[in-house]
């Protein structure tokens, strides 16, 4: 039945390197955090109000040790997790239906606009009111940071995706739930990307803000009872978790983008 | 000594009645030209980030409230005059609940830190409960109001005037305790702070104090046309501030050092049940108000 | 059945007429080849069929219906091949049969024939970005292909590969297209190839678009070398080319 | 010279238009604005903390004839315009030495998405104590909202620019730098304007944290002390005027895009 | 000069071998077409020879001296066009003259002349996404020529346009190249092309990616209808042909 014969594939031994020793990447991100620590030290020393890394690190020795830094872990990253997946999870659905259906575009978009600029402690007096004073407005405060950054950037994927691809799966007999999710998602997950990384940043720089709400522990509500106490190394620790926390959760991301997005012919 | 050229002199403040009155008072009357000082004022929103502002070179003088009145007291800055003895907190709670011993097991919001923690920390002393006997629910001030309003919470430590816009929704609301309760063991004095580096500069601080006992003894006798002069300064409303003055006793400046030592004192024993302050510091390391005079 | 009715398209903003005044008819079973300059509107023609543009005057049919957006009776293959690049060369094969709603197994057994046709056996699960401009070609042909839709409309779908694969997809085509009569509108810019496939090659002119004449090619199938070699072919080819360059000669 | 002929253009008339008639979009985006302060009215009536529309519209027509609005406005907008074009202008050569110099990348990206989760109330006191307390430290936070968003954004504009574009400009003797302005940027532009989208908000979710410093004046401010009283109207006016200016830096955005991407082959 | 000395391509992560062990020298001011089956490694060779790629054998000589990354000495026309979309047709063909530093009006004169001889004259200020595909072909071929390189690096370069424009182009090409003497690769799939152009036929071969045969064109200059009608001419195409296609032919 075969026309065309089959190409067959020929391997080789890999071929000599002729790369230049080049500083890998983990070393130079290393190299980075230790400067970075120590710029933090030499501002320490300058007589500023910070406080020198070691006393923050007995402070978070201390905070380990009685629990509290564990407990607060817990609840903001239980918190983060699922306002940051509702985001998300509704932030590709509704992006998409706003780039493709444009009367719908037209309905939301001024609100997205509008409420991305209020800062989320301002929601705060409505999402008790309407929410109450549990884990619900909490939660709600940080899914919002999360879906209105998502949301902006999955609209723009979708506004960008090439025509072409579409039009293929079209003329393939896709309806458009199918292109949604096997053509519109997978072409616009580089924006979806940027905007789950952005939105995670914003995620948990709203943790403050959302554990202004009535919060028993977190380590943004441990940061702001820090803070009218003026115990820096406590702020200092609450910022280095989130930090690092943040950091870990992009690295994830990235990690998944990576797999992700293998098909693309970049640089 | 500066006769000819006027000094500079960085002064903070919060837009309320307490934080305002003395500094709308002294610029309209010049108070400040008269000791040959030039002002520049700077508006904040609470104590802790004048402070911040201070250790940083930024500012020399600063307004506080009573609940940040632990900072001084732990050596961050000097207290140089008392401004106002505060009479506006109220523990207050949903109607039905009449006493403070009903309190337990019950969901009480409170604003870490603020004369609200205070009020409510003293009415728990005073109804033999802990803080563990009821449920404390941080939040902060404006939140207490929508969440009050809106059945969130059973009760509440707060202040005059929010108090008035919880009182508009939930009339029946009742008042468990306020600062007059604790008048004979504890005062809640507002006061002027000074940088550390501006408080050892004896002879400016010295003009300082005397623009604002100046000032004091102007707002005692002309309350109206202070309050005025705060609602132009701040742009609010007459009403509201002369609503919010009568929240709190206006001092004039002839308090006496023995008086003042006893309220700063009082208040650090506070501090110390509280667990903010590791133990209680004499007022005179950090209240220099007459040493200056 | 296609038909076509003074179909225009006139693209924004600047009012470019791509296609001015098209009526043709395309008999069930019918293989039409289309030749033209570059830029004659064969692609927005295409498209048109397809369902992808909409005529600015005028009306597409298909089976007596109005074109009303595409459908998987209409097999499409783009001059631009339109891979995803995120799906193996399977996978992309597979696509149009999963919309089908065909089990996995049955699936995977039909995206293999096609590929093996192609000759990108061994690349099945290689990603596009991994192919070369002519393999890429091959596998948007076996996805095409693989839905085995009752027409087949084709943009320069052999232009990228060598002449041996070439030849030996024409005859795939050809023998296909006798077995299970489709309908196929082939675009091509090689006259050789348009009169060796086509029951009727339509010949069109540019600024604007539309039809400058129509070949009948009367030659029998199946079509063999020797046909290519054959006296009439050699006219009908030169009268293709001639219908296509004549109107660039004359001013 | 000419071998190939060239083509003569023809044009038409216009083709009778055959488009359904569809609501113009800016009618959409009208209904949906009458009917979200439908939902304001409903919301407010129903005894909720919220203002009625008609008292934050006379508290806005006081607020803007004694002038405070229009001199807030001013303030705030000079401090979002500074920082946010201060942030974006930075982002954009930041997040192209990233995605360019994979080294750069390694040693600046952890920072990034560190700062990222850092709320802005927290960074106040540490501008403080950098910056002062004049506008040096209000644009800076600004400044930095708007510069996270802005510089992943870019970052992942610049890792998804077509190779075969880069390398057409390489084989025409473009060097790095007309490779960025003349390539990378057009291309990573609707990335670039996700960022910048993102961003937009950020600057003005965070004015009031900015504000918090020591301002005189400000929306931020004015929202701020009127907290002080629980002054909902004049809360109400600040959000709303700042959603409104937000909105309508965003409508300039979008136009400048849609002259800056019309080359895109998109939907 | 062109040297390839044992160049050989390798691609991870699979090991795949693009090109086995390629060595040819292209002497200056040779025209040299390639030609081979679809996948054996001409794109890689030529992205090899324009420094887009590096070789993970052997190694790659322009001039004497190894090729260490692009130059505008060595013009590019990509399979693909590579046409940046955000640019007129105009900009695009003035983008390599703005990179040599040609003032403003000289490189509009220049661009002009080169978008002219395309027969692009009316779609100057045109972007590239209202083109059709031959179209777009064109403005890359432009915007190689109007550079004006000493090595000329062809992928398939009319594969697009219709029969006519291709016979133009050629002719075009083969004018310029006598008058200026360029190196010229070219990389075609129809053998009458790379005999008609080529001093010399490279003829590939796939799996691995090497070179079968060269094939030398002892046909004068200029080529003429006539020659392309010679029983020289058509002996030479049958022998670049069989030798493209005897591998496969052959088990
Ligand atoms: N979106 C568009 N906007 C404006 N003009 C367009 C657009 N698409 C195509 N055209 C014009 O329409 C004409 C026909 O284009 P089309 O792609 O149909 O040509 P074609 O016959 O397929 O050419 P080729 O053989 O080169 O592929 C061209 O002149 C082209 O410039
Ligand atoms: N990035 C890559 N990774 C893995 N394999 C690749 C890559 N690029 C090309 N190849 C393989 O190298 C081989 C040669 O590709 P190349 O593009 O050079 O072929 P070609 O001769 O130009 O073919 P065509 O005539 O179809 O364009 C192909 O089999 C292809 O699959
Ligand atoms: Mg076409
Ligand atoms: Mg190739």
């Amino acid at each position: 039945m075969t026309l065309v014969r089959a190409d067959t594939r020929v391997t080789a031994p890999r071929a000599p390197g002729k790369r230049r020793p080049v500083v890998p990447k983990t070393v130079l991100t290393l190299i980075s955090i230790v400067a970075g620590v120590g710029v933090w030290w030499g501002l320490s020393l300058t007589g500023l109000d910070i406080p020198a890394p070691v006393v923050v690190l007995n402070r978070a020795i201390e905070l380990i040790e009685d629990g509290t830094l564990g407990a607060d872990i817990l609840a903001s990253l239980r918190r983060v997790l699922i306002g940051f997946g509702l985001g998300v999870g509704l932030a590709v659905p509704i992006g998409f239906l706003m780039g493709w259906y444009a009367p719908v575009r037209a309905l939301i978009e001024p609100w997205i606009q509008f409420f991305r600029t209020i800062p989320p402690l301002a929601l705060i007096p409505l999402a008790i009111v309407l929410m109450g004073i549990e884990e619900t407005p909490k939660i709600f405060v940080i899914f919002l940071a999360a879906f209105l950054s998502c949301v902006i950037a999955t609209l723009q994927g979708v506004l960008t995706v090439d025509r072409t691809l579409i039009n293929a799966a079209r003329v393939l007999g896709a309806r458009d739930h199918t292109i949604l999710a096997r053509v519109v998602i997978p072409a616009s997950s580089p924006f979806i990307l940027v905007g789950m990384r952005i939105g995670l940043g914003s995620s948990w720089a709203t943790l403050v803000a959302a554990e202004l709400i009535a919060a028993q522990q977190g380590l943004g509500y441990r940061m702001q009872s820090a803070q009218l106490y003026y115990d820096l190394p406590t702020i200092f620790v609450g910022l280095l978790t989130i930090g690092v926390l943040g950091l870990l959760m992009d690295r994830v991301l990235l990690l998944a983008e990576r797999r992700l997005t293998s098909w693309q012919e970049t640089r | 000594a500066g006769e000819k050229s006027s000094e500079k002199v960085t002064f903070g403040y919060i837009a309320d009645y307490n934080g305002t009155s003395l500094l709308a008072v002294a610029q309209d009357q010049k108070l400040w030209a008269k000791q040959g000082l030039e002002v520049s004022t700077k508006v904040f929103t609470n104590g802790p980030l004048q402070v911040t502002a201070m250790n940083a070179g930024d500012l020399d003088y600063g307004y506080i409230g009573p609940g940040a009145v632990w900072l001084p007291a732990s050596g961050k800055a000097k207290i140089v005059a008392l401004n106002s003895l505060g009479n506006a907190d109220r523990v207050i709670a949903r109607a039905g609940i009449t006493d403070l011993s009903q309190l337990k097991g019950k969901k009480v919001g409170v604003p870490e830190g603020t004369s609200g923690d205070m009020i409510l920390t003293l009415a728990l002393q005073k109804a033999g409960l802990k803080n563990s006997d009821i449920q404390r629910v941080p939040m902060d001030a404006a939140t207490i109001v929508s969440a009050f309003g809106a059945g969130q919470i059973d009760a509440a430590g707060i202040w005059y005037p929010l108090l008035n816009n919880i009182k508009a929704k939930k009339p029946d609301l009742v008042e468990l305790a306020k600062d007059a309760d604790f008048a004979d063991t504890m005062a809640f004095p507002t006061a002027f702070i000074g940088s550390n580096a501006a408080a050892g500069d004896a002879a400016r601080t010295g003009k300082v104090l005397a623009v604002l006992h100046e000032a004091m003894a102007y707002r005692a006798a002309h309350p109206d046309e202070t309050a005025q002069l705060v609602a132009a300064l701040n742009k609010q409303p007459v009403d509201a501030v002369k609503a919010d003055a009568a929240n709190s006793k206006m001092l004039d400046g002839s308090t006496d050092d023995a008086t003042a030592k006893k309220w700063l004192s009082g208040l650090g024993e506070y501090f110390v049940t509280a667990g903010k302050l590791p133990s209680n510091p004499d007022p005179a390391t950090y209240y220099v108000g007459t040493a200056a005079k | 059945m296609i038909t076509l009715e003074h179909v225009g398209k006139v693209y924004p903003p600047k009012d470019f007429v791509a296609l001015g005044d098209v009526s043709l008819r395309i008999g069930n079973n019918e293989f039409v080849t289309v030749v033209g300059p570059s830029g004659c509107g064969k692609t927005t023609l295409m498209n048109i069929l397809a369902g992808l543009e909409t005529p600015t005057s005028g009306r597409a049919l298909v089976g007596g219906r109005p074109v009303d957006g595409p459908g998987p009776d209409r097999g499409v293959i783009f001059q631009q091949y339109a891979l995803f690049p995120w799906l193996t060369v399977r996978k992309n094969v597979e696509f149009g049969l999963r919309e089908k709603g065909v089990p996995a197994a049955e699936r995977r057994r039909i995206a293999d024939h096609f590929i093996a046709l192609v000759g990108l056996t061994e690349f099945a699960d290689a990603l596009p970005k991994t192919l070369s401009g002519g393999m890429k070609q091959r596998v948007a042909i076996a996805r095409a292909y693989a839905v085995d839709p009752s027409i087949l409309l084709m943009d320069e779908p052999f232009g990228a590969v060598d002449a041996l694969t070439r030849v030996r997809l024409q005859e795939q085509l050809l023998a296909t297209w006798s077995r299970e009569k489709r309908t196929v509108v082939f675009i091509t810019h090689d006259v050789d190839e348009a009169v060796f496939l086509a029951n009727r090659v339509v010949v069109m002119a540019a600024r604007p678009g539309r039809i400058a004449e129509i070949v009948d090619v009367d030659l029998p199938y199946p079509r063999t070398e020797e046909i290519r070699l054959s006296p009439q072919f050699t006219a009908l080819r030169h009268r293709v080319w001639s219908a296509v360059h004549h109107q660039e000669l004359v001013p």
